[in-house]
């Protein structure tokens, strides 16, 4: 289990290294979408099938949208350029990362390992859940009973980046 | 009252909602529906503050109140503290909205512009409500994303430019607190904030917390624009219309930053001293970078946005000190009076802030310039405007007898009484700064006569942008009263002691 | 451990990517890579061996299910991440149509 | 918008409807059977995007469907808050209260209000990724004038 997931990591961590470094934009959107669908195959591995619809459904219309930009605009990736900004930029960013993979390690050095999870404030989400909500499906049940208002939210947001994209796309600004 | 507290989000979402489907059919329908709906909230907050005096309220949502002590769904906690900030988000959106009603009229897609603001606003409200660290996140990203499109609502190069940036930091100083969440959930499998102090108090392993602490401090300082994380803010708070300026530097980075931060490290975490030595330093060195980067400025916008970061330095550092001195635990005398002062002050920061930026906002929208070198003189033809940049500047550069005068000079006392000397030193040092570069925003914009040629055409700005400045100019007096012992005990207190007595706090939510 | 530990490490490629890159369609790119790990995270956090997917069949007995929790807040996050990218996507063609360029650092000396 | 030509206009009519189908079933079975509202709002949303590439649109038609759709998620997102409301106005006052009847696990009408929000929250998220998409569509057709 642990090590497929690894597998797969490491395939999704050489599909996000190569999206950085692409020279053309489309194939660095396409690299991008094989991370996105790596993490399907992660989702359905773990048990969360319902991530998965939703991840594979989300990742193809933000690759639509991505590609749909890309192609509207250049494919061209700016020529890369060694000047000091770039440098010290690399340089900070190396130490930052150094630091902060450091303090990672030592920080879930003392926290469950995969699998090893106990329920906290979950265990009622499982426990005697159908009783309560009538779904069948916990995860909707946490998502529309339990949680509603964070899905609220979540809706909410998706709401505002509509409305936002609208407004931003408008041809004149000012009258 | 239970049943109220929801409406605090309620009311904005459905306007706004409203506003989108029948802002086309009916003409002028935002322009009524949305300061109404903000004038409900207002009136909400203070019937609800009046009401509320010390106690706490937790509001199960979905009536899922939990077994055990064990908390269920999601909690909305009012509180003290969250009743203020309450008040100020909801006081300084109806003032921005009505400067708005004239503002407006020289853009295009009113409507999204009236519907943005209702959802911004819903956003801080949930956010300040939430007792509950996801849901804290979710709403933080409603009203950060809203803010975002209106930071780009002129569609001009310079906006766009600024959204860019500020959505790119905005999107990773989200990304570091969900990582951050998601530790949090790691260890201590609960997501309230109430149970997971609960969780901490049991005790913890000291380098998780460290991590999930620092991704915090890094997380909510780049959304309150704290000194190394403060790249987006000059542009994004400087090329916003100006009223959205207004509530960005207002209240928006106060309430979805530095009341979080306010919020994890007094309720969340226990206080531990090398997180209050970090909070504190880097507050002292935004006030003092911010103040100093300011003082270069002649945009006049940015020359607010750069004073933001320096006024919200001493907020930070106010609070930072009150947690030092609690750790120490031998004068807490002290620890009080630094808090009271933070919050005081963050308020007051509010007041003239909003107000500073709704000036620069009539001076723009006369002028069409935000530069200061090509103003002056302009005290004769717009006095309205002058009077009240007049009395903001005053009170913002701690001149007696207006509000920040006393804001600063109970952080002054408390840093004296805590023996931070050098902290007392630099506060007074950067007030002085402080006056510099007002009083040069002053004689640039209305007495210098250089660029005064053009002048005599102008005229003073429509009515409800004047309203809306007078207003602010006068409560920037009113709030003077604050630093009457009496009046401090019944508006600050309440929000104290929920900081002070974290424990107290939790049991009382808890106790559901 | 090992998986945290190579999620942290796509976390760190999508960190350095944001402070490394020019083009605006690279670091929406990086701000997603940034995204996925999270969700990764929380995916893996909420596993338990043995568990079941959380769709619980009526009729049989109690059973070992996954955390449903972590799920719920990695959809909620994955709908956040949509709005977000849609969001930079809108303001990255807006400002190839007024600059002509992707480039983050051409376009804020052009701002003047 | 130019259209594509006649046999992917046929084949992606034909599989619009099949998604679209897909889709509806994703959101009312999201109480029983992975997915929910927002993977089922998606797929519809998808089925859309197809069409829509697949026939084009002229630059009024594109208008017209934007405030159609931006109106949809208006409305149902509306109705989802309203729905919350209602928990607040009767029955136990309480926001976001599940008071309609909770039935039997497993059957299609069951689990109370969550099918209810599930359709409205799947209307929302279609009607918002189409918006997206349409905005985008627009603004590269008005500008390219």
């Amino acid at each position: 289990m642990e090590l497929t997931i690894s597998i797969i990591l490491g395939f999704m961590i050489i599909g996000a290294i190569y999206a950085l470094h692409a020279k053309d934009l489309l194939s660095a959107v396409i690299a991008m979408g094989i991370v996105g669908y790596g993490l399907v195959i992660c989702f359905l591995l773990l048990k969360a099938p319902d991530l998965a619809i939703v991840q594979i459904v989300v990742e193809t219309i933000t690759l639509v949208i991505m590609v749909a930009v890309v192609l509207d605009s250049t494919r061209q990736e700016l020529e890369p350029s060694f000047d000091r900004r770039a440098l010290l930029n690399r340089i900070t960013g190396f130490i930052i990362f150094a630091g902060l993979f450091y303090f990672f390690l030592l920080a879930i050095e003392s926290l469950d390992p995969l699998g090893m999870h106990s329920l906290g404030m979950a265990d009622s989400y499982v426990n005697g859940a159908v009783e309560l909500t009538g779904s069948v499906n916990l995860v909707s049940g946490v998502l529309f009973d339990f949680r509603a208002y964070d899905t609220l939210g979540e809706a909410v947001i998706l709401y505002t980046a509509a409305l936002g994209a609208l407004t931003l796309l408008r041809m004149k600004g000012k009258k | 009252m239970d049943a109220l507290i929801p409406l605090f989000v309620a009311i904005p979402l459905i306007s706004a909602f409203l506003i989108v489907i029948l802002g086309k059919l009916i003409k002028s329908f935002h322009r009524i529906l949305a300061p109404l709906s903000l004038l409900a909230l207002l009136i909400l907050a203070i019937y609800v503050f009046t009401g509320l005096g010390n106690s706490s309220i937790s509001y199960a949502l979905g009536g899922w109140t939990g077994n055990g002590g064990k908390p269920l769904g999601i909690y909305m906690v009012l509180d003290g503290f969250s009743i203020l900030m309450l008040c100020i988000i909801n006081l300084i959106g109806l003032i921005a909205l009505l400067y708005s009603l004239a503002y407006i009229s020289k853009y295009t897609a009113e409507s999204n512009y009236f519907a943005l603001f209702c959802l911004i606003v819903a956003g801080m409200n949930g956010v300040v409500l939430s007792g509950d660290l996801f849901n804290l996140f979710v709403f933080l990203e409603v009203s950060v994303i809203s803010s975002y499109a209106l930071v780009a609502f002129g569609v001009g190069k310079t906006e766009l430019e600024a959204s860019f940036k500020y959505q790119v930091l905005g999107g990773l100083a989200s990304m570091l607190i969900l990582l951050a969440i998601a530790l949090i959930y790691w260890q201590s499998k609960t997501l309230n904030i109430v149970d997971i102090r609960v969780f901490f108090d049991a005790g913890y392993n000291r380098s998780f917390y460290v991590f999930v602490q620092v991704l915090l401090i890094a997380g909510f300082g780049m959304k309150a624009a704290i000194i190394p994380f403060h790249a987006w803010l000059p542009d994004a708070h400087s090329s916003a219309p100006s009223p959205i300026s207004a509530m960005l530097s207002g209240v928006l980075i106060k309430a979805v930053g530095i009341y979080v931060l306010i919020r994890l490290f007094f309720n969340l975490f226990v206080f531990s001293y090398e997180i209050a030595m970090i909070l504190t330093s880097l507050g002292a060195i935004s006030m003092v970078v911010g103040s100093l980067l300011a003082i270069i400025q002649w945009d006049l916008k940015r020359l607010l946005a750069y004073s933001s970061i320096s006024q919200v330095g001493y907020v930070v550092m106010a609070f930072g000190m009150g947690i030092l001195l609690l750790v120490r635990g031998n004068n807490e005398a002290a620890a009080i009076l630094a808090i009271a002062g933070g919050l005081y002050h963050m308020i007051n920061h509010a007041v003239f802030k909003g107000l500073l930026f709704l000036n620069a906002g009539s001076i723009e929208h006369r002028l069409d310039t935000r530069d200061l070198k090509k103003m002056g003189g302009l005290s004769r033809v717009m006095p309205v405007t002058y009077t009240t940049s007049f009395m903001a500047s005053m009170s913002i550069s701690g001149i007696p007898p207006f509000n920040g005068f006393f804001s600063k000079l109970i952080i002054i006392i408390a840093a004296i009484n805590g023996r931070f000397y050098l902290l007392a030193t630099l506060a007074v040092l950067v007030s002085i700064i402080t006056l510099g570069y007002f009083l040069k925003f002053q004689r640039f914009a209305f007495f210098n006569k250089a660029a005064g040629q053009a002048v005599k055409k102008i005229k003073e700005v429509p009515f409800p942008m004047s309203f809306s400045m007078i207003f602010l100019a006068v409560l920037c007096l009113a709030l003077s009263l604050l630093a009457l012992p009496s009046v401090r005990e019944t508006i600050l207190s309440p929000a104290i002691d929920v900081l002070i007595q974290a424990e107290l706090h939790s049991k009382t939510i808890i106790g559901m | 451990m090992i998986v945290y530990i190579l999620c942290f490490v796509l976390f760190l490629v999508g960190l350095y990517g944001v402070i490394t890159r020019r083009n605006l369609i690279k670091i929406a790119i990086s701000l997603s890579v940034m995204e996925f790990s999270i969700f990764l995270i929380l995916a893996l956090i909420g596993y338990i061996d043995g568990g079941l997917a959380p769709i619980v069949d009526p009729g049989t007995p109690a059973q070992v299910y996954v955390d449903p929790l972590p799920q719920a807040m990695v959809l909620t996050a994955i709908v956040i991440g949509l709005a977000t990218t849609a969001m930079l996507m809108a303001i990255a063609i807006r400002l190839y149509r007024k600059y002509k360029t992707f480039d983050i650092r051409e376009i804020n000396k052009l701002r003047g | 918008m130019k259209g594509m030509s006649i046999i992917v206009q046929k084949v992606s009519q034909l599989m619009a409807g099949l998604i679209f189908i897909y889709g509806v079933y994703i959101i009312l079975h999201g109480h029983l059977t992975p997915g929910g509202g927002f993977a089922g709002g998606a797929i519809i949303a998808g089925a859309f995007i197809l069409l829509i590439l697949a026939f084009g649109s002229s630059a009024l038609n594109l208008k017209k469907e934007i405030a159609g759709s931006s109106n949809t998620e208006s409305i149902a997102i509306l109705m989802v808050v309203v729905l919350a409301l209602m928990a607040l106005l009767f029955g136990s006052k309480i926001f976001f209260f599940n008071y309609l009847p909770r039935g039997e696990p497993g059957e299609l009408l069951s689990a109370g209000v969550i099918p209810l929000y599930n359709t409205f929250i799947g209307i929302e998220v279609a009607g918002a990724i189409l918006t997206i998409f349409l905005a985008l569509v627009i603004f590269k057709e008005e500008s390219l004038k």
